[in-house]
């Protein structure tokens, strides 16, 4: 057997460490195995996740994530909800990149419907995608540095979400959950005061927050060292666990939602696809760095092109009916492919909705990184998945 | 290898643009969804309707393709956007492996895997793409009829695609499919010790005392 | 100043001395006979000391083997817990009665 | 001085009574001053602006606030630790950072002590706190605490070693190991000039013992939580806190009158200028804190043994050649 | 890369860090002093659905229709309408309950509602002791709609 | 009764008792702890007989080192091994024959034998605080250096061959540590080493180039 | 004989202020006592195990160095001291070789990885 099919049977891929060996181990004196749980209420795991660590002395042997505290039934409750209610409810998966969650309910439905949108509508979906990109991107860099023990970028992260932040309120009238996607369009339109100090913002994160990234932590040795060689995911090894987004990039495959499936304006947009080589942590920190820069580069030409028009579909029909029949359809979020299976048999609620969660699948992986490695870089790999457990959970 | 050369290389179509493969626009992939409401409520298995809806030319080709090696999957027309498939329960193990390895389809990536209860059936669906070839894009299904409360099983794919590791354990946990050969089958969302049953099937019943509606004494 | 004469520290370092011994003898427990060496080391450096400072010729002569006994008890400990510390990893035991031999 | 109808060891105990009160009230009060210093630096590196409330304009009886807070707090004793080792590692680490307060020298006749091994004594006390680190480990009996207490002994044993070759190089290059004297050497040429090497392997090893950022993994709380401290509340917990900013001030202290010539400078007094150098290390000690990532375990060995440790031997050998050239 | 040129490039990058720090030291913060200052809300900040008081009668818009109870996804509007002495329903609430602790603020209400009888509140400061607190009844809601600023943005506007 | 039989008491008090509890105490982390302290009652006694360097190398050698490489190798060992039995009162202990009687025996055999010893000797009488440069002319301290550069002077002159042997002892010890504790390389390290393992043949070759790449990250070369 | 009466105070001082102080403090505040409470914080479930079980050797080889460096320092302190009262080159050499052979014990750990950590 070839390609994909030899790395499934890569010793590291099976389960590592059953008790029966770990016991064996020890009895030998070759490994001093200490259980320990990080989570689920420790600093750093992000949210409610529970990883049952497995150590000898400061190594891991196996990291068992154990999820599902936050667990609330998502796929439950809304197979009793109308199309229209989901939406809202979706923000709640993935909390720090919302957009994307209405942005997936309302393409599927759409999709299904044979909704058209308005030219205005798709450029501004894109333009408040692509600012939460960057939101979300922005948390993630001040999350790792905390991670890896430096508080200051956090704060400094935080400084810069907060404008965006406002720029989403002025448009959506919230912080986080914007409820802001209707099938059809979007609820409100921006107006051109608020597209200015959109480009305010852009330029002040390219020319004053970017480079204070880079110079504090970036480029910093400590960083370069902390990052490298850590947590490494080949190239095929990121295939076969279905990692998406950063993840996947940064092993060096090229894939991007954005390029495959045709949505929004990207087809019309320029913009790189920053991939890395080794799939360290150091490589998914360039990709997600980099992410910002193509994010404000696809921000600033929407804008560029944006129409003036309608923002909701007039075509669009009071009653959301989605026909017969099921559809899978992906966006990419800052953290991967969000995928979407929509049943439908042709009522006013769905059969069953499945969401598939970039942060569920890309933290299979997290044993697989770390397995061998100190447990600060279990800290710092769990870190760079960058996973929201609103999402994992469901 | 530097960055440009490699994506060069390897990313090829994608990285082209405007993307030679990539999906249809919306209104055009759902024209043909016309689908009888109601009818087909069991499940695509239990339609048949008369005449089945022309695919698209591209996902035609990978249907001819993927029917000439494998003469036993038959198509899914409830399925949008993609080529459906369907499989019986002791076909899927092979026929899955067969489409990741089969020249031209090469299924690499196992996006997703989920399951949906039909009440007299549970139908466990595998999305496939190739991340090579955007134009590729398989849903698999498996119909695993079960009666009460049954566990219906099926072969696991975790020595296909690891990643399907959760997602099995997932539709397990909430669906009770088992999926034979799964390293490490445990409930995954919900606690270990959890006997309420499986949430997501149609049948289940919510047993636990329903929270007071809370309203300020006045 | 009242003088403290020389008995006074030498009686504590034989005091302190037997007191190893005791310990070194009635441990069974490696590190604690470990411990017990420790102890008496010190009485001899109490003793060297003591009498650096009384017989006064030889002052320098017994500070200076007092440095050399520290050398000597932390070279000990260092490859006597290191003994320790093997066997307890390959027989699971550190008791003294229970260890037979040395071989490895 | 001594009045005439004392006994002369009366004397000597008031005399040392009233400075050990004098000393502690310089380190709570420097403990005080520090905490609040370290959380307005802070705030302020990270556009914040820290406390802000508690007394008057710029929050600074935040700590007095704090001191209370922590006094009223509940004492959790964990449940299956050893009670009297748990129970004593505060005092253990507090001790040994406020001994070398009898060997510190903050002007000419400013020293309790003048002790003529005062260097090694400063180093031989301070090795307690690794003591109290495993106490604090050891009675919790907590999984975090424990790991804790072994990553501290680990880093505390390799930047001890680069730390005391540092200081054997100050002793070679001043002749003596008493405190007063090397200031007093210092009066023409700080010993930062010839020492450059020295006093950075002393100030990165002494930013290791204490176990600040980005040396921080004893207590690293993105993976250990509190690390030995986490089954410590309140007052005890403060006591630990209070042990780190004073063994803070000391080692600051003890690189200006090492390396930055004590309590020479123009105008001002000695001991005004030894607290100016002092603080200034300590404002460093805050900005470097709140500005770099923490190191891995594996990379703060190398670092210890690798190269501050080599460093530190050849700077002997540099000072050692240097000596025997230039006589 | 030799020894001298990584400890080089060490020393230079983390110095470049500690400028970042000791330039933001000087720098205005950006701290709001949040009860002591307010913070401003833009038009169109959502905080909960209130109910709009027609300034010409004094009464409230709302005819209770349902139709915002019917749209709302965690079904916490509970609506029932007056019942006259002649046991018909008339066209204004007797109940118009909003249970704002499981409220997601997702404006689907007010969009739903074709009498321009909801509106967003601007007033987030509806923290409570217990969560009964956060249920609010009809003339509670009218209040809140008085006393705050509140904006109805449905139907794709500028904003 | 002066300050200095006080002192004298008091240390004596301290390292007594805490010997006694060091060859007494059932819980080995205590014993440890009693041991210190019994070692820095000891390294008083030196500063009252005015060798303040050997007081302080006490602390620094035995306290900082000696101390924690036990206390280390206490964490190390199997706990449950060196709990100790609790059960067993001190009494029962001191009349056993293996644990208590005759290790009593002989050590206060051996105390007997050396206060006799000491009984039989004159001692002059030799005060403290005397002029010690009048006595020996290395101990003319000009330096203020005190008994640090008696000793050095001492050991880079009369004892230098002795030096020369404690620095080849140091070496043995470490080499000899480093021997018997450097056990066969843990799964766990052949893990993290050597990722591209006896099954990685198999693997891609992008796998096997990833764990080269990994093995590489090091603080300082 | 100087007087060691103020190290004394300060040593006693500086182990009891910390004791004062949460006597003080039991003053002071008020307690709620409850079992859940002294149980050891992992991470807010239930400890799995003891705590005190056999940590990994590793920490050990680098006491052993560790101790035997500082015993090194025990001789390097008084030679750094009386360099400059003895023949310099003599001193030198003496210092060369007790260096060297520590070094040699450095080069030998460096070598067979026990400085690596695992």
């Amino acid at each position: 057997m070839k390609g994909v099919g030899a790395v499934a049977e890569h010793p590291k891929l099976q389960g590592v460490y059953s008790p029966e060996e770990a016991a064996q181990a020890a009895r030998e004196g070759t490994v001093e195995p200490l259980t320990i749980n990080l989570g689920p209420q420790h600093p750093s795991t992000h949210g409610v996740l529970r990883v049952i660590t497995t150590l000898d002395g400061e190594t891991v042997l196996k990291a068992d994530p154990d999820i599902g505290y936050l667990h609330r039934n998502w796929e439950k409750i809304v197979e009793s909800w109308h199309y229209p209610q989901i939406v809202p409810f979706s923000d709640r998966n993935d909390y720090l990149s919302a957009i994307f969650n209405e942005w997936l309910v309302c393409r599927a439905v759409e999709e299904a419907m044979g909704i058209e949108l308005t030219e205005r509508a798709q450029v501004l979906r894109t333009v408040f995608a692509e600012l939460n990109r960057l939101v979300s991107h922005q948390m993630w860099f001040g999350t790792y540095a905390m991670d890896i023990g430096a508080f200051t970028p956090f704060l400094y992260a935080l400084r810069d979400r907060e404008w965006a932040y406002d720029l989403f309120e002025k448009a959506t009238g919230a912080r986080q959950l914007y409820a802001y996607f209707r099938i059809g369009g979007l609820r409100n339109d921006v107006s051109d005061a608020w597209v200015q100090e959109l480009r305010d913002y852009l330029d002040y994160f390219e020319r004053e927050a970017y480079p204070a990234y880079m110079d504090l932590l970036y480029n910093n040795e400590i960083f370069r060292v902390r990052s490298e060689g850590v947590g490494v995911v080949p190239k095929e090894v990121a295939i076969a666990y279905g990692a998406s987004g950063p993840m996947l990039r940064a092993s060096g495959v090229r894939h991007d939602i954005r390029r495959v499936e045709r949505y929004g304006v990207y087809d019309r947009c320029d913009f790189d696809i920053p991939v890395g080589k080794n799939g360290d942590n150091l490589d998914r920190a360039t990709v997600r760095m980099k992410e910002m820069i193509e994010s404000i580069k696809i921000i600033r030409q929407c804008l560029d092109m944006l129409p003036e028009g309608e923002v909701f579909s007039p075509k669009t029909p009071r009653v959301i009916k989605v026909p017969e029949g099921d559809w899978y359809v992906r966006v990419e979020s800052p953290r991967g492919e969000i995928g979407l299976w929509l049943v439908s048999t042709g009522g006013l609620q769905p059969y069953r909705m499945k969401w598939r969660a970039p942060s569920f699948v890309n933290l299979q992986l997290l044993n697989y990184m770390t397995r061998g490695e100190k447990i600060a870089d279990l800290i710092a790999s769990l870190g760079t998945i960058d996973i929201i457990l609103g999402e994992v959970d469901r | 290898m530097d960055e440009e050369t490699q994506g060069a290389a390897e990313g090829g179509a994608n990285a082209a643009r405007p993307p030679e493969g990539a999906r249809p626009r919306p209104a055009s992939g759902s024209a043909a969804a016309p689908g009888t409401a109601g009818a087909a409520r069991g499940g695509a298995a239990a339609a048949a309707p008369a005449a089945p809806p022309a695919l698209p030319p591209e996902l035609q080709r990978l249907f001819d393709r993927v029917k000439e090696q494998l003469p036993d999957v038959e198509r899914d027309e409830r399925v949008h956007g993609a080529l459906g498939l369907r499989v019986a329960p002791e076909r899927a193990h092979a026929v899955l492996a067969a489409l990741r390895d089969m020249d031209g389809v090469r299924c690499n990536y196992l996006s997703n895997l989920a399951a949906v209860d039909w009440k007299d059936a549970i139908e466990v669906a595998y999305h496939l793409f190739n991340l090579d070839d955007p134009s590729v894009r398989i849903v698999v299904k498996v119909r695993l009829p079960y009666q009460g409360d049954e566990e219906p099983e099926v072969d696991s794919v975790t020595d296909i695609w690891p990643t399907a590791n959760w997602h099995e354990r997932e539709a397990y946990d909430l669906l009770g499919v088992r999926f034979r050969g799964h390293p490490d089958l445990r409930r995954i969302l919900l606690p270990e010790t959890y006997q309420g049953g499986h949430p997501l099937r149609k049948s289940f019943v919510d047993r636990r005392p329903k929270r007071q509606r809370l309203v300020r004494p006045r | 100043m009242a003088v403290i004469p020389v008995q006074a520290f030498l009686i504590v370092a034989a005091a302190l001395f037997a007191l190893g011994l005791f310990g070194a003898l009635r441990r069974t427990n490696a590190i604690m006979v470990l411990m017990g060496i420790e102890l008496m080391l010190n009485a001899v450096n109490l003793n060297l000391v003591a009498f650096a400072r009384y017989l006064q010729g030889a002052l320098v002569g017994g500070q200076v083997f007092a440095v050399f006994v520290i050398t000597v008890a932390a070279a000990e400990a260092a490859i006597g817990l290191a003994i320790v510390l093997l066997l307890a990893r390959r027989r699971r035991t550190i008791e003294v009665p229970e260890i037979h031999d040395l071989k490895g | 001085m001594q009045p005439e109808w004392m006994a002369p060891w009366l004397w000597t105990l008031i005399l040392a009574v009233v400075k050990t009160i004098v000393v502690i009230a310089f380190v709570s009060l420097n403990a005080a001053v520090l905490i609040w210093l370290e959380r307005k630096v802070s705030g302020h590196m990270q556009n914040r602006v820290g406390p802000l409330r508690v007394g008057g304009p710029a929050g600074i009886l935040q700590s007095v606030a704090d001191i209370i807070k922590l006094l009223a707090k509940e004492d959790f004793v964990p449940q299956r630790g050893d009670r009297w080792i748990w129970w004593l590692a505060p005092s253990v680490a507090f001790a040994p950072a406020f001994l070398v307060f009898w060997v510190l020298p903050f002007g000419p006749h400013l020293v309790v002590e003048d002790f003529n091994v005062g260097l090694i004594f400063i180093t031989a006390v301070t090795s307690f706190t690794l003591l109290s680190i495993f106490m604090a480990g050891w009675g919790s009996n907590d999984k975090y605490s424990l790991i804790g207490a072994m990553r501290a002994g680990a880093q505390l044993f390799s930047y001890e070693i680069p730390m005391a070759m540092a200081l054997v190089a100050v002793a070679l290059a001043t002749g003596t190991l008493n405190l007063t004297a090397i200031v007093e050497k210092q009066r023409h040429m700080w010993l930062i000039v010839p020492q450059i090497l020295a006093f950075l392997v002393f100030y990165i090893s002494s930013v290791a013992e204490l176990n600040r950022t980005p040396f921080d993994l004893a207590e690293a709380e993105s993976e250990l939580v509190a690390g030995y401290h986490t089954e410590y509340s309140g007052i005890r917990w403060s006591m630990f806190f209070f042990a780190e900013y004073t063994n803070l001030l000391t080692s600051s202290a003890l690189a200006a009158i090492l390396f930055l010539g004590g309590w020479h400078g123009p105008w001002l007094p000695g001991w005004a200028w030894l607290l100016i150098k002092t603080y200034l290390l300590v404002f460093v000690g805050m900005w470097i804190r709140w500005t770099l990532p923490r190191v891995r375990i594996d990379q703060l060995m190398d670092l210890g043994w690798k190269f501050l440790l080599p460093v530190s031997l050849v700077n002997i050998a540099a000072t050692g050649l240097y000596l025997v050239v230039v006589r | 890369m030799s020894l001298v040129q990584q400890l080089a490039r060490t020393a230079a990058t983390m110095a470049k860090g500690h400028l970042v720090t000791l330039r933001e030291l000087f720098r205005k913060p950006m701290t709001i002093h949040y009860p002591d200052e307010p913070v401003p809300h833009p038009v169109g900040f959502r905080s909960i659905p209130v109910l709009k008081v027609n300034e010409e009668s004094g009464k409230l818009n709302c005819t209770a229709c349902g139709l915002c109870a019917r749209s709302c996804p965690p079904a916490i509007i509970f609506v029932e309408s007056f019942i006259g002495e002649d046991g018909r329903r008339k066209q204004w609430p007797a109940k118009f309950d909003l249970d704002l602790s499981r409220c997601m603020v997702c404006n689907l209400c007010v969009e739903a509602c074709p009498f321009d009888a909801l509106e967003m509140s601007e007033d987030a400061e509806l923290s409570a002791y217990t969560i009964e607190d956060l249920y609010f009844t009809m003339d509670e809601l009218a209040a809140l709609w008085k006393t705050s600023r509140s904006v109805r943005i449905a139907g794709g506007q500028k904003v | 009764m002066s300050g200095a039989w006080l002192a004298f008491a008091a240390l004596t008090g301290m390292v007594l008792y805490s010997g006694y509890k060091v060859v007494t105490s059932p819980l080995i982390t205590h014993a440890a702890l009693y041991l210190a302290t019994a070692l820095v009652g000891v390294a008083g006694f030196f500063l009252m007989l005015e060798s303040e360097f050997l007081a302080v190398v006490q602390v620094l050698v035995y306290v900082g080192a000696v101390m924690t490489v036990i206390i280390f190798a206490i964490m190390l060992s199997d706990v449950p091994a060196l709990q100790g039995d609790p059960q067993a009162t001190l009494v029962s202990r001191l009349l056993s024959r293996r644990f208590g009687s005759v290790p009593a025996l002989v050590s206060a055999g051996v105390l007997a034998l050396v206060l006799i010893g000491y009984g039989s000797v004159r001692w002059a009488a030799a005060p403290l605080g005397g002029a010690p440069e009048a006595v020996h002319p290395l101990l003319h301290d000009t330096t203020a250096q005190g008994s640090t550069g008696v000793i050095g002077r001492a050991l880079f002159t009369t004892y230098l061959v002795p030096f020369e042997v404690a620095s080849l002892l140091l070496l043995a010890a470490m080499v000899g540590a480093i021997v018997l504790t450097r056990r066969e390389r843990g799964a766990a390290e052949k893990a993290a080493a050597g990722k591209a393992g006896a099954g990685a043949a198999a693997a891609a070759p992008a796998v096997e180039g990833a764990a080269e790449e990994r093995g590489g990250a090091q603080f300082w070369p | 004989m100087p007087l060691y009466v103020d190290l004394v105070v300060f040593l006693l001082a500086g182990f009891t202020f910390p004791l004062v102080n949460v006597l003080l403090s039991k003053l002071v505040r008020r307690d709620y006592p409850d079992p859940l409470k002294e149980v050891s914080y992992e991470s807010g479930i239930v400890p799995i195990g003891d705590a005190r079980v056999r940590y990994h050797i590793h920490y050990y080889i680098f006491a052993l160095v560790f101790l035997v460096f500082d015993v090194e320092g025990l001789f390097l302190f008084p030679w750094a001291v009386v360099f400059k009262q003895l023949n310099p080159a003599v001193a030198f050499g003496e210092a060369v070789v007790f260096i060297a052979m520590l070094v040699v014990g450095l080069v030998y750990a460096w070598k067979k990885k026990v400085l690596t950590w695992i």
